[in-house]
C-alpha cells in the first residue's frame, strides 16, 4: 500500500484513502467547440503513459477531499513530489534533485 | 526410550510427553518438538512422496525451507491442512498427521510406478506428447494427468476457524529473531524507538537455539538468549511476535506478517482467531532473516535419511534427537564438520566425512582425527542405496565417479554451503550482488529504508551476526530520531570457526551427477533436467525455471534455486552473476487464504447499506435486491404471490390510487454558492440559469466522451442553493466528478458541494389520490395545482417534520417525493401507510418502479444506457441547452460517429403476441430469420408485463430506431422468432395529462 | 526441428536425454529483414509464425528485450473464451478460439488447451441483464453460450456457494463450454519453435530503442541494444512497451498501463473443474493441471510498470474468492505476482495500421489478450503482409478514438444503476 | 438533550439501544453518541473569523484540528471544510446567523445533522479495535485531532480525545456495518 503525501493534509497517508485520477496537466481546451477532432481526441484519450516519471492526479477522497498532483516513478512506484492542483508542473531539475535526496540511506 | 532420542538436553519439556499419530500409528514426543523432530525421535524416516515420481521422501531440513516432508494435519471437521511442513508443525497432544500424494499407502505407493517412466518424464515432456489422437487430450490424458497431480488433498468441508487482521506502525521492524535480529532489536529499542520483532519460529533465538555450546559475553548461549529475551520483553516499546512470518515486503516499508495463533495448539479456542494478519508500516526495517543451507546434488540425494548437516545439528541440540546411528557426512563447506563433531560427541558413530574440497583445513582434520572420523578429501557421493531409507553410499573421487567405495549408513548429512535469505530484501526491490567466496547473492543496493544484518547479509559468524545486528539496530533507531543504541560489542567464545575459503570447490557435483540427482526435491527436478533445458535452448534462468518447474513448488526453491543456477550456469558456460536469479515474490512461505481474507467474511465481506425505511420493508416481507452497496426492496409479495403477481398489483394500485416507495438510496448533493447555477450549467446538458427558485428540472450529465453518465432531478431552493439528485449507483462517482471539475477546472467559481444523500429519507408517493393523502399533514405548503405545479419544490413540514417536498414523478402519475430527515423517514412512512389505508395505499419496490417508468418511456441510466449512448440516441435532445457554449461532453457530440444516421436509438417494442414478454438482453434483427450468424440491429433493454396496458411492453435500442417506428423487427429466441412492432417509447399517457393534475 | 511425439520422447530417454536440440535457434541479428516484429510475447511470435506459414514471408526477426514469453504471456491467468458482446469483438475472439482448436497438433506442441468451460457469475438483477444480453448476442453470432440457474452452475462447479444469504448471492451464470485454459508458457515456446523452424529469427535480449524513419516519414528500421536493424515493415506487438515505442515514432496513443495481479495456491488434487469469473466482485479462478488454483484480480487503480501490486487488493480478491468458494479458506497462497496491462479507453485492442507508413500496431489487449494469441498473431500477419487490415481487425483501428466509434466491451459489462 | 424536531414522531436510529462492553474494566466500550445538530461548512479561510462569530464558537484553521467546546465543536476536515457540531437547540440560530453572513461572505452551510451517526469508542483496547481496520497510526496521532479516513470498508470521521477515547462519525447506512466490525474485531482481539 502506497504512502501518499497529501499536500493539503501535509501528511503521508495510506493509499486506501485516495483514488487515482489520471494523468495531470491534461488541459481541457478553453473552447472545446473550436478544437479539431484530432485535438479533442488527444484531450480525451492520448496519454503519456511513461515507464518512469509520471505527472498524475490523486483525490484524497477519504481525507481532506482535495484533488492534487504528484510526480511518481511508475517503475519503482516512488513518489518524488506532490503539489496542489493548479500549481505549475515542476521543472525537471527540481525533480532530479529530489530523486537524489529521496534515495534510501 | 529409543536410541534416537537423547537422554537429556534440547529445549524440550521432557516432563510434558505428547501423544500423536502419524499414518494411524500412535507415537510420542515432547512439548517443544516439531512433528519432524518427534518423527525422527521415533525413528520414522519416510514421511512423504514426491510430486512427479512419487519417490519416498524423508525430512531434509529443520525449518521452513523444507521441500520434502509435507503432510496433512487433521484438526477435525473442516480443519484439515494439506501440505504442512512437518518441520514447522509444532507437536501438540493428539496431533493427527497423515501422508499425502500416495496410494494405497505411503510405503507402497502405486504412483511410484511413474518413477519407472522417469526418463520419459524429462523436462517439459508434457509439451511434447499427449497430442494423438486429438480427442484424447481432453478425454483421457488431461484427466489422468490431473488426477496424478495435485500434491495436496482438496478441501471438502468448510473451515470453522476465524481470522483476524490489524494495522500496526513502528519505528523499526526487525524481521528474524536470531542473534542478529535480537541485537538489532536491543539496540533499536534502547533509546525508546517503537520496535516490532517478528520471527516465524515458536521462540526467538534463530540459530542460537541450535548452538548451546557457545558463550556470548561469558554466558552460555542459552542464558544469554534468556536474559536478552527478558530485556526485550521488559521494554514497553518492544513487541515480540513469535510464530510470525513476514511474508511480503511491499511499497514504502509496508510489510505483511502472519501470526499463527493456534496451529501449535491443535484447534483455536472458540471465538479466538487461528491466525492474524499484521499490516505493518515501519519507518525502518532491519532484515535479519538468516541463511538456508544448500543441499548437494548427487545421484540419489533424495532418499529418506539424507538431510542437511545443519538440520542434523539442530535436531540434536534443540530437539534432543539423533537423526541416525551411522551417518555419512558429505560436504563442500566447513560447517558440516560442526554437525559431525557434535554428533560424534553425542555418541553417534560418525565414521566418514566426504569433502568435495581437495584441501581440508588443518584444524578440522585434527579434530576429526581425535574423534576417529575419516575424511575423504576431494570425494563425493557417487550414488546411494536403500529403498525407504538410505542404507549405503558409494564414496568416490571426482575423477573416478563411476565406481566408489560402498559405505553403509543410516543417514547422510550434506552441506553445500549457506544461502543468505534475501527473499524479503529482493521483494523490497533491492538489487543483489554475487559473492564468489560464499557462492551466493547478498544485498547490494537498497531501494527502501532497510538494512540487512547477519547471515542474510552474508556474515555467517555468530560474532559478526551479533555485532552487525546491533549496529543495524542502532542505525535504524538513529535514523528515526532516537538515541542510537548498540554501541557495545559482543564477545563470543567457543564458536565453530569457518575457514576463509570455505567454499572453494563447486557446491554441487554436476559432473558427478548421474541418474536422479535432485535439485528441486518437491518437483522432482534433476540436474539432468536442467541440463536438458539448457540444451533445448532455454537459456534464461527464467526459462529454465518454467520449463523444468524448478523453484516453483511450495518451498519456492529455498533450497534449490542456487543449485539450479549453478548447474544452469555451468551448462551455459556463463558465470553465475551473468545468469542471475529468478524473481522473489511474496509470500515467503505459503499463507492461508483465510488470514488474507481476515475480517472480510460473511456479513463483513462487504458493507450492506440499508435505507432508513429498510426495517419496515423487511418486516413486511419485501424481497430485496442488491444495487451497488445498497439493498433495495424489489417487491412486496403478499400471501404466496410470485414476483409477477406482486408487481402487477403494485403497479395497478399506483395507477389507480396510491403507490408508496422508498427512494432514499438516491444520491443527493447540495450545491451552494453564488456560482451554483453556472456550475450546473457547465456540468449538465441542461440550462439552469433560468430555473426559478422553487422549481426543479430533470438533469442529464454526460462524460467528456459525450455519453450519458448520470441523471436526476435538480431543485432550486434559493438563488444560490440547489438540491441535486443522482442515481443510486452513480452517487459517489458523480460527487467525485463534480468535485474534480470544481477544484481543478473551474476553481474560480464560488460554489461548494455537500453530500446529503444520507441526510434525507425519500418517500415517493405516486397516484391520483396522493394529494388527498398528504394534504392534511402538510404545513406551510400550498399543494394546489396552481401553487405547486409539476416539477416544483417546496419546503415545509409533514407530520410536523421538516420536509423538502418535490413534485416530481417517475411513474407518470401525480407524484410527490417527500424528503424528510433520515431519522424520521421510518416514522413518516408508517404514518403515511396508516393514513393511506383509506386509499388502499400499496408499497411498491424497484421492479414495479421499473415497469411504471417504462410505461412512460423514462430511461434508467445503466439499463437503457451502457455508457455508449448520447442524449440524441435516447431521444433526449430536449434536455440539451443548445445555446450554452460548453458543458461536459458537448464537444464529443460533434465527433463523426455521433452524427451517423444508423446509431442505435431508443424505441418501444410491442410484440405481436401481447402476452409474450421479451427477455431483457434479447437481440433484435431486421430479418425474420433464425439463421446464424444473424445481423443484430439492437437489443431489448427493458421488458415487462404491463398490468395497466394489459400487454407486454419493451424498450430497446435499435439502429436508426426512430425511423423504424411503425415497422416490424424480430427477436430471434431459441426455437422461435418473435416479431414486434417498433413504437414510440412512451406507452402510456403520452401527453402527460395524468401528471398535471 | 525435430518432431515431438511419444516415440521421440522414448528414444531420447533411452539416450539419457542427451540428444535434445534447441527448440528455437539463437541467431545473431542480421542487418536487414523484410519484417521486424517488436516483442516476443505470444502475439509477436504467433505473428511471425503466420507470416511465414500463410504469407511466405520468412525473412523476419522477432526482437525481444528480455526473454521470450516473459511479458504478460508469462503472467496471465490463461482464461480463453470468445463470448464477447459486440459483433466486432465476437468475430475477433471467435477467430482466435477457432485457431486454438487444433493448434497443438498444428505446431506439434502440446499447449494443454483445455476446453473445460468458462462460467460468468451473476450476482444481481443488473448482472443478469448484462449476461443475458451477451448470451443472446453470442448465440446469434454462432458462438456457444448458455444460461445456467444457480443449481445448474453449482452442478457444473461444485465448490460454488449458491446460498441465497451470501453477500453477493449467485443468481445465475453464463457458460461458454468451449472456453477454457491453456498452458501460457507453452504457447510462447510452441510458437517460437514453429516460427524458428520456418526460418524466423528470434532475437532475445535485444531491446528496440528507436524507430528509424526515411525522408518520407516511412519506417526504415530500428535501433536496438544489439545494433541497427533495417526493415521496411515494423510491427509493434509489445503490450506494456507500446507507449514507449510509439513515442519513438512520435505518436501518442490511447493506452495506459496498470498492474494486474494474479496468484496461485499450493497445488491440491482436482477440486475446481472449470473457469469461473465474477465481474461484480472482481475475481476469477481456475485450477491448473498441476493442481494450483490460479486466481486473478481486478486492475490496480494507478499506472504502473512495477509488475507488483499492493496487499490490500490481493486481500480483497482472496476475500471474494472465499466468499464465492468458502471451501478454500484453508488453502494457502503460494505465489503472487503482477503484470503491467496495456489498457485502452474502450478496453478493446488496437490492431492495424498507424499514421506512420510501414509501422503496424498490435496493442491494448489489456487484461484479456492471452485468449487472442493465435488470432491476434494471425491478423497482424495478414495486416503486415497485405499492408491493410483484415476485415476482422478493421474495426480495431486507431482511428476509432477520433471518430468515436469505440467498441466498448467495458461499458457493456459494468455500470450499475 | 432537547427533542430535535417538534413532533410526536419517534426518530429512528439504527444503533439505538446498542452498547457494547467487552472485558472487565471494560476494555472496549462502544455506545452511540448523543444526537446533535451537524453542519457542513465550506468557507474560504479568509472569512473564517466571521464564520466563527456566526457560529458563536471557535473554528480551528488547520486540517486535522478540532475545537471541542461544551456544546459546540468544530472539526477542520479539509482546507475549506469544517464539520460543526452543536446542540439541536442552537441549530436554528446557527442557520439564521450564517444566512446573514452569506450576504457579506459567500460560503456554504448545509445541514447534515442526519447524515452521520456518532459512535463513542473507548477503553484500553479502543485503539486496537480501531486499528483492526483503520490504517492510520493512531498511537502517534496527537490527542485532540480529527480526520476523515477509512475503517475497514467504510469512510469515517475519527476524533481522538486521548488514547482511550475516540468518537467516530459514520454515514448512517454504514453505521451498523462499522458497529458489527468493531464488535467482531473487539471480540477477536480479546483473545
Ligand atoms: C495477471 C494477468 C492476468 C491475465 N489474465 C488473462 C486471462 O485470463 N485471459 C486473457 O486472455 N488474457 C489475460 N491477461 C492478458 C494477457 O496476458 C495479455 O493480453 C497477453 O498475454 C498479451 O500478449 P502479448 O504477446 O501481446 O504481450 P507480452 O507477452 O507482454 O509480450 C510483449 C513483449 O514485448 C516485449 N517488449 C516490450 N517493449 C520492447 C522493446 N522496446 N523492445 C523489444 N521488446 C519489447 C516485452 O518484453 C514482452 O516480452 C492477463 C494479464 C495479466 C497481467
Ligand atoms: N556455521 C555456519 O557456517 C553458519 C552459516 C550460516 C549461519 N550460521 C549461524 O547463523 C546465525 C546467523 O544469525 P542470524 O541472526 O543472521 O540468522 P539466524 O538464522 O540465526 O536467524 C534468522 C531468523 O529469522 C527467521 N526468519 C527468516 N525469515 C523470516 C521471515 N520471513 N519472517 C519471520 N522470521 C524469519 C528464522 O526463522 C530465524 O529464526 C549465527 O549464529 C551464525 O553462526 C552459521
Ligand atoms: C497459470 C500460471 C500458473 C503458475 N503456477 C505457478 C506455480 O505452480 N508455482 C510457481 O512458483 N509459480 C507459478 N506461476 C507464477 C510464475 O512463477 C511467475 O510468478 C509468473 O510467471 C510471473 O513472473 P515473475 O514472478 O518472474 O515476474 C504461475 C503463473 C501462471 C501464469
Ligand atoms: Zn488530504
Amino acid at each position: 500500500m502506497l504512502l501518499i503525501d497529501c499536500p493539503y493534509c501535509r501528511q503521508g497517508r495510506p493509499e486506501i484513502e485516495f483514488s487515482h485520477a489520471g494523468e495531470a496537466h491534461m488541459e481541457r481546451p478553453a473552447d472545446p467547440e473550436t478544437a479539431s477532432d484530432a485535438q479533442w481526441e488527444a484531450f480525451l484519450f492520448h496519454r503519456t503513459n511513461p515507464a518512469g516519471i509520471h505527472f498524475e492526479r490523486w483525490y484524497h477522497i477519504h481525507g481532506c477531499g482535495c484533488y492534487f498532483n504528484a510526480v511518481r516513478d511508475t517503475v519503482s512506484e516512488k513518489f518524488i513530489l506532490t503539489y496542489k492542483a493548479g500549481e505549475p508542473r515542476p521543472a525537471v531539475s527540481e525533480i532530479e534533485a529530489l530523486m537524489v535526496e529521496k534515495e534510501p540511506e | 526410550m529409543n536410541s534416537f532420542r537423547t537422554e537429556q538436553g534440547g529445549r524440550l519439556c521432557r516432563d510434558r510427553p505428547l501423544g500423536f499419530t502419524f499414518e494411524g500409528r500412535t507415537l510420542q514426543g515432547f512439548k517443544g518438538d516439531t512433528l519432524a523432530s518427534a518423527l525422527l525421535a521415533n525413528g520414522v524416516c519416510l514421511v512423504g512422496r514426491s510430486y512427479k515420481y512419487h519417490r519416498p521422501r524423508g525430512i531434509m531440513s529443520a525449518g521452513s525451507e523444507e521441500a520434502s516432508a509435507l503432510v496433512g494435519i487433521d484438526r477435525g471437521e473442516g480443519r484439515f491442512d494439506t501440505s504442512t511442513r512437518a518441520t514447522t508443525q509444532e507437536l501438540f497432544e493428539g496431533l493427527k498427521a497423515v501422508s499425502q500424494h500416495c496410494w494405497p499407502s505411503l510405503r507402497f505407493d502405486a504412483g511410484a510406478l511413474a518413477g519407472l517412466g522417469g526418463p520419459v518424464m524429462s523436462a517439459g515432456f508434457y509439451y511434447k506428447t499427449f497430442m494423438w489422437p486429438e480427442s484424447f487430450w481432453e478425454r483421457v490424458y488431461e484427466p489422468v494427468l490431473r488426477k496424478l497431480a495435485g500434491l495436496g488433498r482438496a478441501p471438502v468441508a468448510t473451515d470453522p476457524d476465524i481470522y483476524s487482521s490489524r494495522y500496526a506502525h513502528c519505528d523499526v521492524l526487525v524481521v528474524g529473531g536470531g542473534p542478529a535480529g535480537l541485537t538489532a532489536a536491543l539496540a533499536a529499542s534502547e533509546g525508546g524507538a517503537k520496535v516490532i520483532l517478528a520471527d516465524e519460529q515458536s521462540e526467538i533465538g534463530g540459530d542460537l537455539l541450535s548452538t548451546p555450546e557457545v558463550q556470548i559475553d561469558g554466558q552460555p548461549a542459552w542464558n544469554w538468549l534468556k536474559s536478552t529475551a527478558q530485556t526485550l520483553a521488559s521494554r514497553d516499546n518492544v513487541t515480540i511476535l513469535t510464530r510470525t512470518t513476514a511474508f511480503g515486503y511491499y511499497q514504502q516499508n509496508f510489510l505483511g506478517l502472519v501470526e499463527r495463533l493456534s496451529d501449535h495448539l491443535g484447534a483455536a479456542r472458540p471465538g479466538s482467531p487461528r491466525e492474524r494478519l499484521w499490516r505493518v508500516r515501519a519507518r525502518r526495517v532491519v532484515l535479519a532473516t538468516g541463511s538456508i543451507e544448500r543441499p548437494l546434488v548427487f545421484s540419489g540425494n533424495d532418499r529418506p535419511g539424507i538431510m542437511l548437516a545443519g538440520a542434523a545439528k539442530t535436531y540434536l541440540k534443540r530437539y534432543g534427537v539423533r537423526v541416525g546411528q551411522r551417518p555419512v557426512v558429505v560436504t563442500a563447506h566447513d560447517s558440516a564438520y560442526a554437525s559431525a563433531f557434535e554428533l560424534a560427541e553425542a555418541g553417534v558413530e560418525v565414521r566418514t566425512i566426504l569433502d568435495q574440497r581437495a584441501h581440508i583445513p588443518a584444524h578440522l582434520s585434527k579434530r576429526a582425527d581425535r574423534l576417529g572420523i575419516e575424511i575423504l578429501a576431494g570425494h563425493t557421493i557417487a550414488r546411494t542405496c536403500g529403498h525407504l531409507r538410505v542404507s549405503a553410499v558409494y564414496a568416490a573421487s571426482f575423477d573416478a565417479i563411476k565406481g566408489g567405495r560402498k559405505i553403509s549408513c543410516d543417514c547422510v548429512l550434506m552441506s553445500g554451503g549457506w544461502t543468505p535469505s534475501v527473499h524479503l530484501f529482493s521483494q523490497s526491490r533491492g538489487t543483489l550482488k554475487w559473492r564468489e567466496d560464499i557462492g551466493a547473492y547478498v544485498p547490494d543496493v537498497y531501494t527502501q529504508n532497510a538494512v540487512s544484518a547477519g547471515a542474510c547479509d552474508g556474515d555467517f559468524l555468530l560474532s559478526e551476526a551479533l555485532n552487525r545486528g546491533a549496529e543495524a539496530g542502532g542505525l535504524a533507531a538513529g535514523a528515526t530520531g532516537f538515541e542510537p543504541g548498540g554501541q557495545n560489542r559482543f564477545g563470543v567464545a567457543g564458536e565453530f570457526p569457518l575457514s576463509a575459503a570455505s567454499l572453494e570447490e563447486s557446491t554441487h557435483a554436476t559432473a558427478a551427477a548421474r541418474g536422479k540427482a535432485f535439485v528441486d526435491f518437491q518437483h522432482d527436478v534433476t540436474a539432468g533436467d536442467i541440463e536438458q533445458a539448457v540444451c533445448e535452448g532455454f537459456h534464461s534462468i527464467e526459462h529454465v525455471k518454467r520449463y523444468t518447474t524448478t523453484g516453483m513448488a511450495t518451498d519456492q526453491g529455498k533450497t534449490s534455486n542456487l543449485n539450479s543456477l549453478a548447474i544452469a550456469s555451468e551448462a551455459l558456460g556463463r558465470g553465475a552473476p551473468e545468469v542471475g536469479l529468478t524473481t522473489f515474490r511474496p509470500p515467503y512461505t505459503p499463507t492461508s487464504f483465510g488470514v488474507l481474507a481476515g475480517h472480510s467474511r460473511g456479513k463483513l465481506f462487504e458493507v450492506t447499506r440499508k435505507s432508513p425505511i429498510d426495517s419496515w420493508a423487511e418486516e413486511n416481507g419485501a424481497v430485496f435486491e442488491p444495487v451497488g452497496l445498497w439493498r433495495r426492496a424489489r417487491y412486496f409479495p403478499r400471501d404466496g404471490e410470485d414476483m409477477h403477481r406482486a408487481v402487477s398489483r403494485e403497479c395497478k394500485a399506483t395507477r389507480t390510487s396510491i403507490g408508496i416507495s422508498d427512494a432514499s438510496t438516491l444520491g443527493k448533493i447540495e450545491v451552494v454558492g453564488p456560482d451554483a447555477a453556472e456550475f450546473l450549467n457547465r456540468l449538465y446538458t441542461n440550462t439552469w440559469t433560468k430555473l426559478g427558485v422553487g422549481r426543479c428540472r430533470y438533469g442529464l450529465m454526460l462524460g467528456e466522451d459525450g455519453f450519458i453518465h448520470d441523471d436526476g432531478v435538480v431543485g432550486r431552493l434559493a438563488e444560490g442553493r440547489f438540491h441535486v439528485t443522482t442515481t443510486t449507483g452513480g452517487a459517489a462517482g458523480v460527487f467525485a466528478k463534480m468535485e474534480d471539475y470544481r477544484q481543478t477546472e473551474w476553481p474560480d467559481l464560488d460554489v461548494w458541494l455537500t453530500s446529503i444523500s444520507e441526510q434525507w429519507a425519500v418517500i415517493a408517493l405516486n397516484g391520483p389520490n396522493v394529494r388527498k393523502l398528504i394534504a392534511p399533514f402538510i404545513e406551510g405548503i400550498d399543494l394546489s395545482k396552481e401553487a405547486f405545479p409539476h416539477m416544483a419544490i417546496r419546503e415545509g413540514k409533514i407530520f410536523g417534520v421538516p420536509t423538502r417536498l418535490f413534485r416530481v414523478s417517475f411513474t407518470g402519475e401525480l407524484g410527490f417525493e417527500v424528503n424528510v430527515p433520515s431519522a424520521y423517514g421510518l416514522a413518516v412512512w408508517q404514518r403515511l401507510m396508516e393514513a393511506g389505508a383509506e386509499y388502499d395505499i400499496v408499497p411498491y419496490g424497484t421492479e414495479a418502479l421499473h415497469v411504471l417508468r417504462a410505461e412512460k418511456g423514462y430511461i434508467i441510466v445503466g439499463q437503457e444506457t451502457d455508457g455508449t449512448q448520447t442524449p440524441h440516441d435516447m431521444g433526449m435532445d430536449w434536455a440539451i441547452g443548445r445555446k450554452k457554449p460548453d458543458f461536459i461532453g458537448r464537444r464529443s457530440l460533434g465527433r463523426p460517429d455521433m452524427l451517423v444516421p444508423n446509431r442505435k436509438q431508443l424505441v418501444g417494442l410491442l410484440t405481436t403476441d401481447p402476452a409474450y414478454v421479451l427477455e431483457e438482453g434479447a437481440q433484435v434483427t431486421a430479418e425474420n430469420t433464425s439463421a446464424v450468424p444473424a445481423r443484430m440491429i439492437g437489443h431489448v433493454t427493458s421488458s415487462y408485463w404491463s398490468e395497466t396496458l394489459q400487454r407486454s411492453i419493451a424498450l430497446a435500442v435499435v439502429e436508426a430506431g426512430r425511423k423504424r417506428i411503425g415497422g416490424e423487427v424480430y427477436i430471434p429466441m431459441p426455437g422461435t422468432v418473435y416479431p414486434a412492432r417498433v413504437a414510440e417509447p412512451v406507452f402510456y399517457d403520452p401527453n402527460g395529462e395524468r401528471l398535471n393534475v | 526441428m525435430s518432431h515431438f511425439s511419444f516415440p521421440s520422447l522414448l528414444a531420447k530417454a533411452m539416450g539419457a536425454n542427451k540428444g535434445w536440440t534447441r527448440q528455437w535457434a539463437k541467431p545473431q541479428p542480421k542487418s536487414r529483414y523484410d519484417v521486424i516484429i517488436v516483442g516476443a510475447g505470444g502475439h509477436g511470435l504467433a505473428c511471425a509464425y503466420y507470416l511465414a506459414k500463410e504469407h511466405g514471408i520468412t525473412n523476419v526477426a522477432v526482437l525481444e528485450k528480455g526473454w521470450l514469453g516473459g511479458g504478460n504471456t508469462a503472467r496471465n491467468t490463461t482464461v480463453i473464451r470468445s463470448n464477447y458482446l459486440y459483433d466486432e469483438s465476437a468475430r475477433l475472439y471467435e477467430h482466435a478460439l477457432g485457431l486454438w482448436e487444433g493448434l497443438s497438433r498444428e505446431i506439434n506442441y502440446n499447449l494443454m488447451f483445455s476446453q473445460r468451460g468458462v462460467l460468468g457469475l451473476a450476482h444481481t438483477v443488473h448482472d443478469v441483464q448484462i449476461l443475458k444480453r451477451h448470451i443472446h448476442a453470442n448465440r446469434l453470432n454462432g458462438i456457444d453460450s448458455e444460461w445456467l440457474t444457480p443449481e445448474q452452475a453449482k452442478a457444473f462447479c461444485p465448490p460454488l456457494n449458491i446460498s441465497a444469504c451470501a453477500r453477493y448471492p449467485i443468481v445465475g451464470a453464463s457458460l461458454q463450454r468451449r472456453g477454457g485454459v491453456a498452458r501460457h508458457d507453452g504457447v510462447a515456446w510452441g510458437f517460437a519453435r514453429a516460427a524458428s523452424a520456418r526460418g524466423v529469427h528470434i532475437i532475445e535480449n535485444c531491446a528496440v530503442t528507436a524507430i528509424n524513419r526515411g525522408a518520407g516519414g516511412e519506417v526504415t528500421g530500428v535501433e536496438t541494444t544489439r545494433g541497427t536493424i533495417g526493415a521496411q515493415k515494423v510491427a509493434l506487438s509489445a503490450a506494456a512497451g507500446t507507449s514507449g515505442l510509439m513515442e519513438m515514432a512520435g505518436l501518442k496513443i490511447p493506452i495506459e498501463c496498470f498492474t494486474l495481479q494474479a496468484l496461485v495456491s499450493e497445488p491440491v488434487a482436482p477440486v475446481f473443474p472449470c473457469v469461473a469469473m465474477s465481474n461484480t466482485v472482481h475475481a476469477y479462478i481456475s485450477q491448473s493441471d498441476k493442481g494450483e488454483l490460479v486466481i486473478g484480480a481486478g486492475t490496480e487503480q494507478y499506472f504502473s510498470y512495477s509488475q507488483r501490486g499492493p496487499l490490500h487488493s490481493l486481500e480483497h480478491t482472496i476475500a471474494a474468492v472465499c466468499e464465492m468458494f468458502p471451501l478454500f479458506t484453508r488453502l494457502r497462497m503460494l505465489r503472487n505476482w503482477g503484470g503491467s496491462v496495456d489498457v485502452t479507453p474502450d478496453r478493446s485492442p488496437i490492431l492495424g495500421l498507424t499514421p506512420v507508413p510501414g509501422l503496424y500496431l498490435n496493442a491494448g489487449w489489456g487484461t484479456g489478450g492471452f485468449k487472442a494469441t493465435p488470432g491476434a498473431g494471425h491478423l497482424l500477419a495478414f495486416t503486415v503482409a497485405q499492408n491493410r487490415p483484415h476485415t476482422i481487425n478493421a474495426p480495431f483501428s486507431l482511428k476509432r478514438f477520433q471518430t468515436g466509434r469505440l467498441i466498448d466491451e467495458a461499458a457493456a459489462a459494468a455500470v450499475a444503476h | 438533550m432537547s427533542e430535535p424536531i417538534e413532533t410526536r414522531l419517534k426518530p429512528f436510529n439504527p444503533l439505538a439501544d446498542k452498547t457494547l462492553a467487552l472485558g472487565g474494566r471494560p476494555d472496549l466500550f462502544l455506545r452511540p453518541e448523543d444526537e446533535c445538530a451537524r453542519f457542513s461548512l465550506r468557507v474560504p479561510v479568509g472569512a473564517l473569523k466571521k464564520a466563527a462569530v456566526a457560529f458563536e464558537g471557535n473554528i480551528p484553521e488547520n486540517i486535522g484540528e478540532m475545537s471541542v467546546g461544551t456544546g459546540k465543536s468544530a472539526l477542520c476536515l479539509g482546507p475549506d471544510e469544517w464539520l460543526l457540531l452543536a446542540p439541536y437547540r442552537d441549530a436554528q440560530s446557527i442557520i439564521v446567523r450564517f444566512s446573514q453572513l452569506y450576504e457579506t461572505a459567500a460560503h456554504s452551510l448545509v445541514d447534515v445533522s442526519y447524515c452521520t451517526l456518532g459512535i463513542k469508542v473507548c477503553g484500553p483496547r479502543a485503539r486496537l479495535a480501531l486499528n483492526s481496520g483503520c490504517p492510520l497510526d493512531l498511537e502517534n496521532m496527537p490527542a485532540g485531532r480529527c480526520t476523515r479516513t477509512v475503517l475497514a470498508k467504510a469512510q469515517i470521521i475519527l476524533l481522538k480525545f486521548d488514547d482511550q477515547h475516540y468518537r467516530l462519525e459514520i454515514a448512517r447506512s454504514f453505521a451498523p456495518y462499522i458497529w458489527e466490525f468493531l464488535k467482531n474485531a473487539g471480540k477477536i482481539e480479546e483473545h
